[in-house]
């Protein structure tokens, strides 16, 4: 499914606020890693997604996709990338099917069916997204994962407010992204036993 | 001198209100400027020295 | 995301909100009917000041619409998706600003012969009104989109966006007046619909980057 | 190495030192030039024959308003700089620079009107100038209000180079238009521009006057300056050392 990707931090200064998040950082992620970045509240692991997918800019550093030099311009990147940050980025007056029609032009409807079937999301598929819950919301924001087909995924919390099959499936997911050659960057403060993972320390 | 006498200056023909009414106004208007420039100047030498001084200590 | 999936959904969402534009449209009546009751309902008056309450009530119908083009997306994250999703954001921000201006002026443009008859307007000059309409503003909305996209992390932005914007917007007012004064005095008023014209070009140029800049500033 | 002066402009630390040296002799020029004209202006430049003495009101009113307008200029290339190059030092100049052109043109806009009673019978008249000089006023209040408003440093600096940039690409515009207006419009019976020329005792205290200011608001900006960047630098070392080892 993918080719062969990679992305590589180094020596990357973040300051937000006049409060300096990463010093110096570098590590790299290839395909088939994922790996959990690391650290306390405030010390700046969503900056450091915001930094890589393009919305932050650094002090200084270097970022590389690929074999391509993106720390000016990032289109390279964002081409190959799904971002979730905290607020999902779900229009809330739009149906389910509306906002993932918006986000995945192209998924066939026999693909978009069998996601949101196996989301649980099938029933309530012509529902405006407000008059759902947080937890169903967060799946329809979820689901562009399994219908974009992106290579790079950047998850800010992914598995906030979602219940236990939400994880289970989530993680089933992300599994198999990494094994098909995807690379998953994400937040979280949970345990992942059923990933292996590697993990980035930020240090405040 | 335009003026033969001092009054005469400060009277300006008719038009001594509005003379000396412009310029007190903007005179007050630099002044005030001149003021919040130098104590802005000064508050933040302030700040910064209280803080480094906490940081010493501390 | 795609151009075409982004044009779709925005007017989606501009259908659902449809109430908004409908609040925008009685607004931009109540303001107009204010002149009237409130100043001189004589013709004497109405006629050669229609123009010039029109154009204020317009002024001000679209800094409101404007001033919500981005709030929701800022709230909800699609704002930030609109910036990373790898499309030229200008481009994005462009087709949005389209979109909006169908929504609010097409509606206003039907509105117009009705207000035209209630200010004692004649035929020819509520033409040439409606034709500075449609070329002027959207300018207004190009130059309106900055500053909303400047103060879309400010809780209480629509004040500040009236302060920033609306002097910007005396160029538009004055041609366009002038244009409907000179076809109610019988002149030749094409003069100012190509200053006006000129106007919307180039903030139709200028805008999107400067709103990019601005959108791109605000998501962090 | 001809650009060396403009590098090292845009380091703060260097900028610092340089307007520590030049910030007083500049003020203090400006204050004694100011000062010159316009005693010069108020007591010995002969009479106008038309308006009387209070034409004496120009050496004010002049060279504010040419200060209001040059600060703008000097405010939307600044923003162009930084918007283009992210010069670091832009978003402080633009910082210290706009409250300063409000005041000028808040000055220019109440010694206008002053100027206005006795000369056109009314304090206010929709003159094309006056109405510039006011959309002026608001266009630095709206900056001032952005800044203000933002809390977010990285923003802040953005938003306001953003609407100085907009603002001086639409100044040409604005001014053109309110003079259309105002030319189709009946004009005041008197103005200002109507006087053939003036004698060089009366345009040479304003030359005074007006280098005079110039170089006060500079001296002022380069104060104002200052703060802001011992504010915004302050983790670096030299803003300590500078702050706890020379007080004023």
């Amino acid at each position: 499914m993918h080719s062969f990707a990679s992305l590589t931090v180094s020596d990357l200064w973040i300051e937000r606020a006049e409060r300096d998040l990463c010093k110096g950082l570098s590590f790299s992620v290839q395909s088939g890693d994922v790996v959990r970045i690391l650290g306390e509240n405030g010390a700046g692991k969503s900056s450091l997604l915001k930094v890589i997918v393009g919305i932050l800019s650094p002090l200084q550093g270097q970022i590389v996709y690929s074999g391509e030099d993106v720390t000016v311009d990032r289109r390279f990147l964002q081409q190959d990338v799904i971002y979730l940050g905290h607020s999902s980025g779900i229009k809330p007056q739009l149906t389910v099917i509306e906002n993932l029609r918006w986000y995945c032009p192209d998924a066939s409807p026999s693909a978009l069916h069998e996601v949101l079937e196996s989301l649980e999301l099938i029933d309530h598929i012509d529902v405006p997204v407000k008059k759902l819950s947080a937890g169903q919301a967060r799946r329809v924001a979820l689901s562009r994962l399994w219908l974009g087909k992106k290579t790079l995924w950047l998850l800010d919390e992914p598995f906030a407010s979602l219940d236990v099959r939400g994880v289970e499936l989530l993680e089933a997911c992300i599994r198999q992204h990494a094994s098909v050659g995807g690379l998953v960057l994400l937040t979280t403060h949970q345990d992942l036993p059923s990933l292996s993972t590697r993990d980035v320390a930020l240090l405040s | 001198m335009a003026f033969d006498s001092l009054s005469a200056f400060l009277m300006m023909g008719k038009h001594g209100v509005y003379v000396w009414s412009a310029y007190g106004f903007s005179a007050l208007a630099l002044i005030w400027l001149v003021w919040n420039t130098l104590s802005t100047r000064q508050k933040t030498r302030n700040i910064l020295r209280k803080r480094f001084v906490r940081s010493q200590t501390r | 995301m795609t151009y075409f999936s982004f044009v779709r959904a925005e007017f989606l969402v501009l259908w659902r909100r449809k109430q908004d534009v409908l609040n925008a449209l009685l607004f931009f009546v109540i303001v107009v009917v204010l002149f009237p009751i409130g100043i001189d309902s004589s013709s004497e008056f109405l006629t050669p000041a229609a123009s010039g309450i029109i154009w204020c009530a317009t002024v001000l119908a679209v800094l409101m619409a404007v001033d919500s083009l981005f709030k929701e997306d800022y709230r909800d994250g699609s704002l930030e998706q609109l910036v990373v999703c790898g499309l030229s954001l200008p481009l994005l921000i462009l087709l949005k600003v389209i979109a909006q201006w169908l929504a609010v002026i097409l509606p206003l443009l039907v509105i117009m012969p009705l207000l035209g008859e209630m200010l004692y307007l004649s035929s020819a000059s509520l033409w040439a009104l409606m034709v500075t309409l449609l070329v002027g503003s959207p300018s207004l909305f190009f130059m309106g989109v900055i500053g909303a996209a400047l103060t879309v992390s400010i809780k209480q932005g629509a004040i500040l966006v009236m302060l920033l914007i609306l002097p910007f917007y005396l160029p538009v007012i004055i041609f366009s007046t002038l244009a409907v004064k000179a076809a109610q005095a019988g002149l030749p008023y094409s003069g100012f619909l190509a200053m006006l014209l000129a106007m919307s070009l180039l903030s139709l140029v200028l805008s999107p980057f400067m709103t990019a800049i601005a959108v791109k500033a605000s998501v962090n | 190495m001809r650009w060396v002066w403009f590098h090292k402009l845009a380091s703060p630390k260097w900028f610092y030192s340089w307007s520590n040296f030049w910030a007083l002799p500049v003020f203090c020029f400006g204050c004694l030039c100011l000062a010159i004209g316009l005693v010069w202006g108020l007591a010995f430049a002969p009479e106008d024959y038309q308006q009387g003495n209070s034409f004496r009101i120009i050496y004010i009113h002049v060279p504010v308003a040419m200060l209001a307008q040059s600060c703008y200029l000097a405010l939307g290339v600044a923003s162009f700089v930084f918007l283009v190059w992210q010069m670091k030092m832009a978003p402080i100049f633009i910082k210290a620079m706009a409250p300063i052109g409000a005041v000028m043109a808040l000055i220019a806009l109440v010694s206008g009107a002053i100027w206005g009673k006795p000369t056109w019978g009314t304090w206010w008249v929709w003159d094309a100038r006056l109405t510039s000089v006011l959309v002026l006023f608001f266009l630095y209040m709206g900056i001032i209000a952005l800044q203000s408003a933002l809390d977010d440093l990285v923003l802040a600096n953005k938003a306001a180079a953003v609407i100085s940039v907009v603002g001086l690409i639409n100044l040409p515009i604005i001014k053109y238009s309110v003079v259309l207006l105002e030319t189709l419009h009946q004009g005041p019976t008197f103005t200002l521009t109507k006087k053939p020329e003036m004698p060089p005792e009366m345009w040479l205290p304003l030359l005074c006057a007006v280098i005079g200011l110039y170089s006060f608001v500079a001296g002022l900006v380069l104060w104002r300056m200052q703060s802001e960047i011992l504010m915004r630098e302050h983790r670096s070392s030299w803003v300590k050392q500078e702050v706890m080892e020379n007080g004023l």
